[in-house]
Order: structure tokens, then C-alpha cells, then sequence
């Protein structure tokens, strides 16, 4: 693998879809379940969740020659735990109630696979330019998907979207969706509609 | 994945050279933190505070100004830190009342909430739900409902609170509950009640405040809320 | 094999339908049958108390059609089919030549090794051809054909009397050996292998297996009435080649007049004893026969004799019993010819390798019905063609109706609804419900490992009580057989 | 002599079983004097009920059925008495479209999307209720008293919301019924939040407020009598549900009368009868094997009596029966019998690698 | 029940706020490992084990770090801790029961990524439970684990078994199974409240 590769925009889109961390890879899912039960939520846990991937991949692939194979985990986990440490001051400074609606999970993006994933099959291969560009295409795939998630479990749930009420006052909100068991049935519809545009453009690929 | 990197990797770096490497990589990080938190630190207190205030002065209407206590077995002490007693002072610097935290299992977890305590009258005059993770649309009417609400503008908690049917308060110590909600409002109810012991506190607290004439602050007798 | 069904003929079953077409009604006449000499209450509530094994069924017993019938001979046919192998274990070898004149009861085949047995001429007459002939077990064998003399007295020609009291246990299993015996219940087991008593082991009781659980079959319950001098012989021939202390006729309690026959002829204080025990599918099974008697459960892979027990077929013994005196050789059987196909059904003594279409024919076979089966309808297998003998395994034909054919194929199949029909039923304790959805999905070896399918010996309870239709037994034969063949593959 | 065709066949060649279909609808019959009761205490709004989640239920199946290219299943009566038995769960003022969307989730993910009929791991009626409850937390709470007097001229306001609207608040025509006397609240809730005891003769009867077919224990405990005779039903369940709800109700009972009901009351209030006979025995989503029959009934009692004691819900059955459902394959897997001859309990063999 | 004592609190995390239906922690170990029956046990036994040491870990971490003011490197001590106890566990066990080595082996390493171990350290430090409150809740915690990673594994065995629509193969069939388990963890809301 040659180490000057040009940026595509492969780099940069590969999260966004062809392997997007939740739909496709099945990472993270412990926020994707648990945050998304606002909009506002959602994209708050995934901005953090890329501003740690982006930082951490960038340093990871600064570092990359420096730290030895032996410790690297360790070295990642480390400097992971920083940007999440980071990260979970700068929402506190944002705003309390925001800080507070994630709870733990800001702190929990630690152990979050996608990032040690990628810090460790690809900024520790790849330059740090690359690292970032590849790091902010999956943060922005995972933010997608948690979207997914909060814009229909927000709407249905609460008739609302980022706080704002976009139904009918007459409309019955179907709590079941912001509760615990709405997350996966949710998720799950997503998947299935995932798979079952894949299989679609699969069959139309073949037939043309 | 790893064990097939590990075991590719024939020459062994020196220990003291991993040691380095780990100790660089936890030296900068320290310094990342340490700094994002001295440059967020103030941002975070007054963030603190604004909240803190906005609960506080929300169970005390008319309070723009408060001080901070811990009421424990021991007594009410004045402190900043672990704070749990705030006594809220209106523009003339009145006393408006006392904020109490209180909390009660509810339907799906801990209840925990802030109210105006009144010691004078001895009755609660304001409440805010400060967690719950109560049900949707059903359990979760104590945050907002208003009628619900109404119960804590004026409440005697001079002996044992009761929380009763919707519709079906006759006494100054009861609380009409949310229709459906039984479960949740009996968690408000039981975390007031709960606070009779640390109300105790606080009452003999504010007759001593009130007895002593060496008080620091610049608290005037005919403020009362009589 | 699809089959179009068109409008049921009238013929045929017409006659029995009353008997058949309603299960209830079926099996209240049965019930008639049950204790002849007392009432059926009072038959039911001495139920109570015979020993059984848990689980099982009851199908409708229908064997109304012959109980009452008394076992008739029938005039010879012309020609007789005689396989080289109709018992399990190697085949026979033919002592004869094509075109040899053989004597009843002369020896034709001779055993080829321990586990074979030799064959007699069931009657006199000529062989005429030596070739390959279908027949019921499925792939063509080579045949002895013999053509019967017609007009021939038809005398025993063979066979001296000898002192069975004289002889020793291992002169006993070889003289059994010379009869040709075989398991007459179905297995076609010879019968002396199973006489041998493994070392390390000891018989302390012979169980005489007289249950003839299966729906329809009388052959058990006639020889019981007929013949109970020579099945006590028998028994006591096998107790002293097995160094039993004791022998035990039992037999189901719709049966309590064979009981009562065999104690007739019982001396008192017998080692020899005659009892009842309930009345079940599939009783008859050996292990489940030594639960109902002896309260014995013999472990799963081993043979009876580990819990000191053997275990014989009523007519088995009571064939012994009448050929060890004379040291003949098995020439004929009863065989019931029974079920709503047949206008004449009955028990009939036939010569070996009569040929079923003969039969059929002298019973008034109508000729529409197309299920035919050799054997009873819970284990017995369907016949491919007319042409197909009596063996010495097969105790029963039993011709079914179109009119139950077209019942059995409009029940639709539906998925395993978990309705524990089947667990209830299974006499092995199995669990056919999870067995049977792992051979849906061709899991046969977590079948063997997890879910003891060796364990199973397809007696058909499962399928039987199916409210989903599921070939659940039909299923464990396939995955058994596939396992087999992994094995044999392997190996 | 015509030569016959001779069917080939294995063993055995007799059957004698009530076909699927034929079990399915028993236990339809067997419910029908239910839903006659529930239509009489609470007039045309159950009436309406009942008819739109059968309608739905049975609708859904036939659609995916199409859909998926297969053979309608809708004709093996499944269908029905999941539609029937939702109806009956939900309370009689229950909005229509909402008892529809209940049908949809019981049918479509309760049912077809674990493959069917067989293959359902929870009871789909109770998916239903459960989505419906976690979903509508409000409607489904909402009782209405049984007995109105214009139960038979006018529906429930509720009953027919506009679709995904929210049900008009019941509380005025409740106040506006013409007798007084009857309460909306169901003797549960009455027990466990009032400590207000219902008449055993009442429970018994079912003259209380309540789920739409939930309320007569002597009705469901006679159609359920009728089904065991039959042999459709596995009183073995049945028996080690209510049995054990009652010993673990009677423990507490004699403990503290004053605080807990008494066990009669636990076995005749609430849905715990119609669930025992009803939804315990679903044969599809309880265990096979004689031991965990027993340990699932025993389960569901347990749980039930749990929630209704120590629970924030006044009713616990659904979801004591769904938990149950959900410990089957591992009730089956921990209970094989022994089998004839064993020498030890068979053991689960190790996973595969 | 008082909400503060150990039986409330385990049974709290054990079936009304379940960590895994109800908090959604350890949820990729809950949908990978829950194949089969015996291996869920297994990882369910492994991970409990764990968060009882790490729970005692994080509990004197946190002690340490109140002390000297250095709340803000909780984060990066707790997942250091945790890997270590992981490895030190780990080490353990191979000495000393080779037995449950051989069956926990393989989990070992993975829990180490497993968030519920670092949310269990996380929420009782956030709620100041005291050491027996810490060890009733991971109690509570890994036993919730444990009985929802077991439920799970039974229904998808069994579910092997059926005949599935295309949509319902992989992970949306074990998400709706875990949905489904979710509402019926619901009626637990409010026990001993």
C-alpha cells in the first residue's frame, strides 16, 4: 500500500453508507440506543462522537510510528480517554441540560469500538490527513444514523423535532418509541429498510 | 487481529523504551485535560449556578437571591460545596422560604425533586422536578401538569402529607393526584413526606436564625412573611 | 408416491364402514372384546392396577374384524416364493437344485454361519427356479420357487422325536437354529442368537411377549387360545436354555381369555406364570414390556438381557414348543388378514412364502383398495407389489380403505405448534417436538447428540397423535439413516 | 382381478389427532361466550372492538402472506383468536385505530416475522397489548364502568377517534351517565391503590370494570373447561398458574391481611384468569416437556403476583406471561425428560465450535 | 424499600432498569454472544465476575481521586483500571481454576471494550453509592446481564430453527427479540417502589 494515496472522496464518504458504523458494521450501538431519544440528543452525541474519532485519528496517526506495537492499545485507549474526557468538559460548557440528558454516555464513547476501530485499522496506517478526512466521514455516518434514529423516535414519540412541535396538537404520541423498547424496534426498521434497499439495488444491478 | 501482530514482531523494544513512550502519551494527555478544564472551568460553574438558581427561585416565587446550607443529622452548617438547603431572599431581602431537595422511588426510577419550604407557615410553596425518568404522557404529568402543580403553591406539611384522587383534596395536607399516574404522584408525595425530619432541622435552624441578633447579613425583622 | 383420489367406490369397505369410519365407534366395539368374561367396568377398573409404562397410546384397536375367529387352514397354493433371506442376518444357502423334488418340511437352505438360519420346504412339490424376486423388505432377493404338488396328502416327511429334557443349553440353541426359528413378531431376528445369553450376564426371567399392541393383528391372541400347551412347552424350553427361574406370559388386558387359556394349562406353583397387563400402544415393545412387568428399564444402546430378562414373541414360543419335541423346521404361521379391504377377513395358518396375492384373493380381497400393509398400521410397512410372500416375520395383511386414505391425505400439514402432543406420547420419553424441528432443518447429528434419536425405535406414537401432521417418525428414520451413512463414511 | 395401485407409505398409517385448524377453532368457539359477555357488560363499543382487531389481525396475516408469495395462512384460524383475545385485553373505551395498530404489531411482529404460525416465540396478542401499552400509555389505562345503561344505543366516545389522534378525555360522559353507583375503576387498581376490597361474588361474576373479556372468571373458567375436556388445552398449565399465584398471594395474605388481598381476589380480579386459560397455554409459545409445563405456570403465578404486590402496575399478567414465553426455550432446554433407560439426566451437549 | 439499600439497588439494575434493555449497556456482547445458550452463560458469568472487581476498583479510584481533586482524570484511570483488572482477572483465573479458564477464556479480552463495565464504574460513582451499595449494583447489573444475554440466547436457538422472512435474518430478528424482552421487562417499572 503506497503511503502518498490521494484523498478521494471515498475516503471521506465510505462511512457515510458503504460502511457505516451502525447500519452496516453493527459498532456502537450502545448510544445509538440509548441517546436518541431527541433529535437534539442525537446530534449531540454524534458531533462528540466525531470530534473525538477526528482528534483521536489524527494524534493516533501523528504518533503512529512513534509508539511501539506492543503498547499501542494501550496508547490509543489513553489518548481516546482524553478527547472523551475533553469532550465531555466542553458539552458541561455548553449546556448543562444537554450534559445532562447523555449522561454517562459522553463519558461511555470510550468504549465506543468504532473509535478504537478505526484508530486502529486505519489511522495507525495511514497519514494523518487521510486519518481525519476518514475519521470525520465516519463521525458524520454515525451522526447520520443516530439522527436516523432521533428524528423518528422524536417525532412519533413526541410529536416533536429538536424541541419544536411539528404535529398536530390532536396527535396521539406513541411513547413506546421514546422508551427503552422503541429504540430497538426502531433500529431494526432502519436495518431492514437498509437491507432491503441493498437487496434492491443488488437485483437491479443484476437484472441491468 | 492482534495475536497475529504480536507474534509477527521479532525484535523486542526495551521496557524502558514502552514506559517512555506510555509516559509521553499520559503526559500529554494530562495536559490536554488538564487545560480544557481549566478553560471550561468557569463556564461550567456559572452554568452550575444559572441552573441551580433557576430551580431554587422556581420553588421560591419572589427569591432573587439565595444561600447556600447543608442540612444533615448534625444541623445546617452554611456551605457552598455539597449543598443541599438553599434559602431564598426576595429584593428587599426578605425571606422567602427554604429549597429542599427530596426523592422517592417512583414508577421507573429514582424521583428526585426541589421544593419551597416556608418556615413560618410551615407549608410547602413551590416544587420542581429535578430527575425522573417516568413514563411519557403518564408518570411524566409531574414535570409539567399544571393542576398537579397547584398543589404545591400552598401544601401543609405540618403533619404527614396524603396524596388523594384527582379531584378528591378536602384538606390544606393533601395533594390531588394525576389521574392514571397514581404511582408517580405517590413518589412526589413520599418524597415531601420523607423531608419532615430535615424540615425539623431547618425550622429549628430558622428560629435560631431568626433569635440571633448577631446575624452577619443584612436581614431586617420586618421582612416576614406574615 | 402422488395419487389421485377420485370418488370413493361404494364396494369394498362399505360393508365395514360402520366399524371403521368412526374411530369411537370402533373402539367401542373393541371394548366388547375386552373381557369376555366380565363387564367392561369391571375390566377398565382391574386396568387400574396392571402394571404399565408411562406415556403411549391408544389407538382404536379394531381387531373385532378376527378376535373371534378361530385360526383356519387354508388349501395350498400352487406355487410358493421362498426368499433366501427373510430373517435378519446372513442369508441362507440353498441345498437344492432347480428342478429338485423337495418333501414338506425337508431343509432346502442350510444357515450360513450363527446369525442365519436354514429354510424348509412348507410343503411338497418342485422347485422349479432359483431367481430374484421382489419382496416386501423392499430390494429383489434370490428365491427358491416351488411349485406345489398338487393333490399331495402334504405329510411332514422330516423330523424325529427327541428328548428336549436331555439336552444341554448350548445343544438347545443349536437345535433351535435347525428349526429356523426367527422373532415371529416381526423382527425376523433368529431366534437362537437371542437365546445365547451374553457372557457376564444372567437370565433370571422369560418374558413371553403376548401383547400384540398393534391395531388389528389377532394372530397373538388366536395362538394364545389355541395353542397354550405348546407355548408353555416353549417357555419352559427357553427357560431352561437361558437358566431362567421363572417364565412370564403377558399379554394386554383386552386379552384376559388368553390368560385365562394359558393358566388352564399351567400346573400349580408353575414357574410358569400368565398375566394381564394394560392395554397400550406400543406395549408390545420389549423395553416397554419389561417396564409394564418387571418395573425393569433396560439402559439405552444394551439388550434385555442386561436387566436378566429375555424376551420372546408368543409365536415364537409356542412355535418352538411344538417343533423342538419333533425337531421339525418352521414351515408355516397364522397370519391375520384383516381391515376394511378384505370381505373375509380371518387368521389363517399359511405355508411360508404364500404369495400375499393368493391370500388376498381367497379372502375376498375387493381389489380397489390401494393401502396395503404387511405387518400392523403403527409399524408395518406398505407393500409395493401383489407378488410379494409370507414370510416368517410377517404376522399380519391388512388392507385399508380408500375412505381412510383420502382422510389421512386431506389432513393438511401445518409447522410444529409445540402442542406436547407428542412428548406425552413418546413411550421412550423422548422429545419428538424439538427432534422433529431440528430434522426439519437437517440438524440430524445434534438430533443423535443432543436429543437421543438412537433411543428412538420408530413405533409411529409421535406421528400418530400429530395434530400438525408432521411425518415426525418418518423424519427419524431419514435423519438415522443419513447418520448411518455419515458414520459409514467416516469410518 | 384388477391390478391395484398400490400407495407406498412408511409407518404408522393411522393418525388420530384434531387437526391444527380444527384446535384453532375450539378454542375461537370456546371464546365466543366471552365476547358475548364482554358485548352484553359493555355494549356496541366491544362489539366494535372486537370486530376490528379480528378484522385486522386476519387482514395482515392474508397481506404478508401475499406478499411474501406464500399460501394464505389466514384460514387456520390463528389469525382469529389472536384478534379476538387482543380485543378482550384492551379496555372497552380502547380507540379503534389504536386497537387496529395493536392488531398490526401482534400479526406483523408478534407472529409473521419470527415465520408464522409455530414459530412465534411470544404470544401475539400480548405483543400487541404490550406495544399498545407501552405506546397509548393513557387510553389503555383509561377503564369505563361495565353496565351503563346506554351501553346498547350510543359507543364510547373514545371508540372511534380520528386515527393517530388522541381519544377525547372520558371524564365528562363518565360524569354525565345517568346512574351512579358504578365505578370506572378496575378492582385492582382499587386494591392496590385504595386498599378498597371488590365483593368475591362480583369478581366472580365479572360486574367490575375492566378489560373487555377479562372480567368474568366464572365464564372464562367454564369456556376453559370446555377446551381441556376437549383436550385443546393443557390444564397442567393452567393448574400450576393460578395455583401458584394463589400460594405466593396466600403467603402475603396471612402475613398482613389488612395490606394484601386475599388469594380468591388474586385468582378473580384482572386479567390473571383469561390469561391463564387463554394466553398461558398458547401451545406455541409455552414449553413441551412435563417439568417445564409445571416451572412456566409456576413462573407466570410468581411474576404475576410480584408485579401486582410489589410493582408500580396494579396488573402484571401480560407481562408475567410474555417473560415466561421469553424463559421457554430455556425451560425446554433445562427440563429434557429423562429418557427410558437413562442412566443420568441427559446433559446439553457442548456448543459447537 | 428504601431506594437506597443494596436490595433495592440490585434489583433495580438486576430487572427494572436492566443494563442491557433498559440502560442499553454491553449491547454488542448482548447481540454477538447470544448465539448460543451455553457460551451466554458463560459470558455472562465473565462479565458479572468482572464488574464485581471492577466495581472495588473504581470505588477506591474514586476514593483516591476526591482526595486529591483529580475528578477529571476519572475517565482515563477507570478504563485503565478496568483493562487492568480485566488482565489481572484474566491471569487469575488461568492460575488458579484452569477449568473456568478454558470456558471464560475467550470473553475475557472482549469485555475490556464492554461498556457496561465502564457504566457500571461510571453510574455508582455518579450516584455516591457507598462500597455495599457498589457491590449490590454490580451484582444487580451483571445478574441482569446475565438473565437478559440468556432469554436472548434461548430465543434465537430456537428461532434457528424456524422458517424466517428474508428481512428477519441477523441483526434485525435479534433487535426486535431484544425490543420485545425490553416491554416485557417494562413490568418490572416500579417493583418495590
Amino acid at each position: 500500500m503506497s503511503k502518498s494515496e490521494a484523498i478521494t472522496l471515498q475516503t471521506f464518504t465510505q462511512g457515510l453508507w458503504k460502511e457505516n458504523p451502525v447500519f452496516v458494521m453493527m459498532l456502537g450501538l450502545c448510544p445509538v440506543l440509548a441517546v436518541t431519544n431527541t433529535a437534539m440528543n442525537s446530534l449531540a452525541m454524534g458531533v462528540a462522537t466525531t470530534f473525538v474519532l477526528v482528534c483521536s485519528g489524527f494524534l493516533v496517526s501523528l504518533l503512529r510510528h512513534v509508539i511501539p506495537k506492543q503498547v499501542r492499545i494501550a496508547s490509543y485507549i489513553i489518548i481516546i480517554a482524553t478527547f472523551v474526557t475533553m469532550a465531555d468538559y466542553l458539552i458541561q460548557a455548553i449546556s448543562l441540560d444537554l450534559y445532562q440528558a447523555l449522561g454517562a454516555f459522553i463519558q461511555l464513547i470510550v468504549v465506543n469500538c468504532i473509535i478504537l476501530g478505526r484508530a486502529e485499522a486505519y489511522a495507525s496506517k495511514n497519514g494523518p490527513l487521510k486519518a481525519v478526512v476518514n475519521g470525520a466521514g465516519m463521525g458524520l455516518g454515525f451522526t447520520f444514523a443516530l439522527l436516523c434514529l432521533g428524528v423518528v423516535r422524536e417525532v412519533l414519540g413526541s410529536g416533536s423535532l429538536f424541541g419544536l412541535q411539528v404535529m398536530p396538537d390532536a396527535f396521539q404520541p406513541w411513547s413506546i418509541f421514546v422508551l427503552p423498547p422503541g429504540a430497538f424496534f426502531v433500529l431494526a426498521f432502519w436495518l431492514m429498510l437498509f437491507a432491503w434497499i441493498e437487496e434492491r439495488k443488488r437485483k437491479g444491478g443484476k437484472a441491468a | 487481529m492482534s495475536d497475529a501482530d504480536a507474534m509477527e514482531i521479532p525484535p523486542q523494544p526495551s521496557a524502558l523504551r514502552l514506559i517512555a513512550t506510555l509516559g509521553g502519551i499520559a503526559v500529554m494527555s494530562g495536559l490536554l485535560v488538564v487545560s480544557t478544564v481549566q478553560l471550561t472551568a468557569p463556564r461550567i460553574a456559572e452554568n452550575r449556578r444559572v441552573a441551580l438558581e433557576r430551580a431554587v427561585f422556581s420553588v421560591l416565587p419572589g427569591a432573587v437571591r439565595r444561600e447556600s446550607y447543608r442540612v444533615d443529622e448534625t444541623g445546617v452548617v452554611q456551605t457552598e460545596a455539597n449543598a443541599n438547603l438553599y434559602a431564598g431572599y426576595d429584593e428587599s431581602g426578605a425571606l422567602i422560604g427554604y429549597a429542599l431537595e427530596g426523592a422517592a422511588r417512583g414508577y421507573q426510577d429514582v424521583v428526585r425533586l426541589l421544593y419551597g419550604f416556608d418556615p413560618e407557615t410551615e407549608t410547602v410553596i413551590g416544587m420542581t422536578v429535578l430527575q425522573s425518568t417516568e413514563t411519557p404522557g403518564l408518570g411524566d404529568k409531574i414535570i409539567h401538569d399544571e393542576a398537579f402543580h397547584e398543589n404545591f403553591r400552598l401544601l401543609d406539611v405540618s403533619r404527614p402529607v396524603e396524596v388523594v384522587k384527582a379531584g378528591e383534596k378536602t384538606e390544606p395536607w393533601q395533594i390531588d393526584g394525576i389521574s392514571g399516574a397514581t404511582v408517580s404522584s405517590q413518589a412526589v408525595g413520599e418524597a415531601i413526606r420523607r423531608g419532615a425530619e430535615q424540615r425539623e432541622a431547618v425550622l429549628t435552624f430558622h428560629r435560631a436564625d431568626r433569635a440571633d441578633p448577631i446575624d452577619p447579613t443584612d436581614r431586617t425583622e420586618e421582612g416576614g412573611t406574615q | 408416491m402422488k395419487m389421485k383420489f377420485g370418488v370413493p367406490p361404494s364396494g369394498g369397505f362399505s360393508e365395514d364402514a360402520s366399524a371403521t369410519s368412526t374411530v369411537s365407534h370402533a373402539r367401542k366395539a373393541s371394548r366388547d372384546l375386552k373381557a369376555p368374561g366380565g363387564s367392561r367396568l369391571k375390566a377398565e377398573l382391574r386396568s387400574v392396577f396392571r402394571g404399565s409404562f408411562s406415556h403411549g397410546i391408544h389407538p382404536a384397536e379394531n381387531k373385532q374384524f378376527t378376535a373371534g375367529k378361530a385360526i383356519r387352514r387354508l388349501p395350498f397354493p400352487e406355487r410358493l416364493v421362498l426368499p433366501l433371506s427373510m430373517h435378519a442376518g446372513k442369508p441362507s444357502v440353498p441345498l437344492v437344485r432347480k428342478g429338485q423334488e423337495v418333501v414338506r418340511g425337508e431343509p432346502i437352505a442350510r444357515a450360513d454361519g450363527f446369525v442365519s438360519v436354514p429354510l424348509h420346504a412348507p410343503a411338497s412339490g418342485v422347485i422349479s427356479e432359483i431367481r430374484l424376486m421382489p419382496t416386501a423388505r423392499g430390494p429383489r432377493t434370490l428365491s427358491l420357487i416351488l411349485d406345489v404338488y398338487a393333490g399331495d396328502p402334504q405329510e411332514v416327511g422330516y423330523g424325529a422325536p427327541a428328548d428336549v429334557g436331555a439336552l444341554s443349553p448350548d445343544e438347545i440353541v443349536t437345535a433351535v437354529q435347525n428349526t429356523g426359528l426367527v422373532g415371529l413378531g416381526g423382527a425376523a431376528f433368529p431366534t437362537h442368537v437371542k437365546m445365547k445369553v451374553p457372557e457376564g450376564s444372567q437370565i433370571d426371567t422369560i418374558l413371553i411377549n403376548g401383547c400384540e399392541c398393534e391395531p388389528f393383528l389377532t394372530t397373538d391372541h388366536r395362538l394364545m387360545l389355541e395353542q397354550a400347551a405348546d407355548l408353555v412347552e416353549g417357555t419352559r424350553i427357553l427357560m431352561r436354555a437361558m437358566g431362567a427361574k421363572r417364565g412370564i406370559i403377558a399379554t394386554e388386558d383386552n386379552k384376559l381369555d388368553a390368560v385365562d387359556a394359558i393358566r388352564k394349562v399351567l400346573k400349580p406353583n408353575d414357574t410358569v406364570s400368565a398375566m394381564a397387563v394394560e392395554t397400550k400402544y406400543p406395549q408390545g415393545a420389549e423395553k416397554m414390556l419389561i417396564k409394564s412387568v418387571l418395573n425393569r428399564e433396560v439402559p439405552g444402546g444394551t439388550f434385555p438381557s442386561a436387566v436378566g430378562v429375555g424376551v420372546f414373541n408368543v409365536a415364537t414360543t409356542a412355535q418352538m414348543g411344538q417343533l423342538m419335541p419333533m425337531q421339525r423346521g418352521v414351515i408355516e404361521r397364522v397370519v391375520t388378514v384383516t381391515g376394511p379391504g378384505v370381505q373375509r377377513p380371518g387368521n389363517f395358518m399359511v405355508p411360508i412364502g404364500t404369495p400375499i396375492r393368493w391370500l388376498l384373493e381367497t379372502c375376498g380381497f375387493s381389489g380397489s383398495a390401494r393401502h396395503l400393509i404387511m405387518g400392523g398400521p403403527m409399524m408395518g410397512g406398505t407393500v409395493s407389489s401383489l407378488d410379494v410372500p409370507i414370510t416368517k416375520g410377517c404376522g399380519g395383511l391388512l388392507v385399508l380403505s380408500e375412505h381412510q386414505l383420502t382422510t389421512e391425505a386431506q389432513m393438511r400439514r401445518y409447522p410444529c405448534i409445540s402442542c406436547a402432543a407428542c412428548v406425552k406420547a413418546c413411550p421412550m420419553h423422548l422429545n419428538p417436538c424439538e427432534l422433529g424441528r431440528l430434522a426439519y432443518k437437517g440438524q440430524y447429528e445434534t438430533m443423535a447428540e443432543s436429543y437421543h434419536l438412537n433411543d428412538c425405535f420408530e413405533c409411529g406414537s409421535c406421528s400418530y397423535v400429530c395434530p400438525a401432521a408432521i411425518p415426525l417418525v418418518q423424519y427419524f428414520r431419514i435423519a438415522k439413516s443419513s447418520n448411518r451413512e455419515k458414520a459409514a463414511k467416516a469410518s | 382381478m384388477s391390478e391395484p395401485a398400490v400407495q407406498l407409505k412408511t409407518s404408522p398409517h393411522l393418525r388420530d389427532a384434531h387437526p391444527v385448524d380444527k384446535i384453532m377453532r375450539h378454542v375461537v368457539y370456546a371464546l365466543m361466550p366471552i365476547c358475548l359477555f364482554s358485548i352484553y357488560q359493555f355494549g356496541l363499543s366491544v362489539l366494535a372492538l372486537i370486530i376490528c382487531c379480528t378484522l385486522v389481525c386476519v387482514g395482515t396475516e392474508d397481506l404478508f402472506c401475499r406478499l411474501n408469495h406464500r399460501p394464505s395462512t389466514a384460514g387456520d384460524w390463528s389469525a382469529v383468536i389472536t384478534g379476538i383475545l387482543l380485543a378482550l385485553i384492551l379496555p372497552p373505551s380502547f380507540p379503534l385505530w389504536m386497537a387496529a395498530v395493536a392488531s398490526f404489531v401482534s400479526i406483523a411482529v408478534g407472529k409473521l416475522f419470527f415465520g408464522g404460525l409455530g414459530f412465534n416465540v411470544f404470544n401475539p396478542a400480548l405483543v400487541g397489548r404490550a406495544f399498545a401499552q407501552a405506546a397509548f400509555t393513557v387510553p389503555i389505562t383509561t377503564w369505563t364502568p361495565a353496565m351503563v345503561q346506554v351501553r346498547f344505543k350510543e359507543f364510547i366516545p373514545s371508540t372511534f377517534t380520528f386515527p393517530f389522534a388522541s381519544p377525547p378525555d372520558l371524564r365528562p360522559w363518565m360524569d354525565g351517565l345517568p346512574i351512579d353507583g358504578f365505578t370506572g375503576a378496575t378492582p385492582l387498581a382499587l386494591m392496590k391503590f385504595d386498599h378498597i376490597d371488590t365483593e368475591a361474588a362480583e369478581l366472580f361474576v365479572g360486574t367490575v370494570a375492566g378489560s373487555a373479556g377479562e372480567t368474568s372468571s366464572l365464564l372464562i373458567l367454564l369456556c376453559g373447561c370446555y377446551l381441556a375436556f376437549r383436550k385443546m388445552l393443557n390444564w397442567k398449565i393452567v393448574a400450576s398458574v393460578l395455583g401458584s399465584a394463589a400460594l405466593f398471594s396466600l403467603v402475603f395474605w396471612l402475613k398482613s391481611p389488612e395490606l394484601y388481598p386475599t388469594p380468591l381476589f388474586t385468582l378473580t380480579s384482572g386479567g390473571l384468569m383469561l390469561g391463564a386459560v387463554f394466553m398461558a397455554t398458547d401451545m406455541v409459545s409455552s414449553p413441551v416437556t412435563p417439568l417445564g409445563i409445571v416451572l412456566y405456570g409456576v413462573l407466570i403465578g410468581v411474576v404475576t403476583v410480584m408485579i401486582r404486590l410489589f410493582g408500580g402496575l396494579n396488573e402484571g399478567v401480560m407481562y408475567a406471561i410474555l417473560l415466561a414465553n421469553a424463559a421457554t426455550p430455556l425451560l425446554n432446554d433445562l427440563t429434557q425428560p429423562r429418557i427410558y433407560g437413562a442412566t443420568r439426566k441427559p446433559r446439553r451437549k457442548e456448543a459447537k465450535a | 424499600m428504601n431506594p437506597g439499600s443494596a436490595p433495592a439497588i440490585f434489583l433495580d439494575a438486576f430487572l427494572i432498569n436492566n443494563f442491557v434493555l433498559a440502560m442499553f449497556l454491553g449491547i454488542c456482547p448482548f447481540l454477538g454472544v447470544s448465539g448460543k445458550v451455553k457460551t451466554a452463560g458463560n459470558m455472562g458469568m465473565a462479565v458479572t465476575f468482572v464488574m464485581i472487581v471492577s466495581s472495588l476498583c473504581a470505588f477506591g479510584i474514586n476514593k483516591l481521586l476526591v482526595r486529591y481533586d483529580l475528578e477529571f482524570l476519572r475517565l482515563i484511570c477507570f478504563i485503565a483500571v478496568i483493562a487492568s483488572a480485566v488482565q489481572l482477572v484474566e491471569m487469575t483465573i488461568k492460575k488458579f481454576s484452569p477449568a473456568l479458564f478454558r470456558a471464560l477464556g475467550i470473553f475475557l479480552p472482549l469485555i475490556t471494550t464492554n461498556c457496561a463495565i465502564l457504566g457500571l464504574a461510571l453510574f455508582q460513582t455518579a450516584r455516591e453509592y457507598s462500597l455495599v451499595q457498589s457491590i449490590a449494583f454490580s451484582l444487580g447489573a451483571g445478574a441482569g446481564f446475565s438473565l437478559a444475554l440468556l432469554l436472548m440466547a434461548g430465543l434465537r436457538e430456537k428461532l434457528d430453527l424456524a422458517d424466517l422472512p428474508g428481512v428477519a435474518r441477523g441483526a434485525a430478528l435479534t433487535l426486535i427479540l431484544a425490543g420485545m424482552l425490553s416491554l416485557a421487562f417494562m413490568g418490572f417499572a416500579g417493583l418495590g417502589g
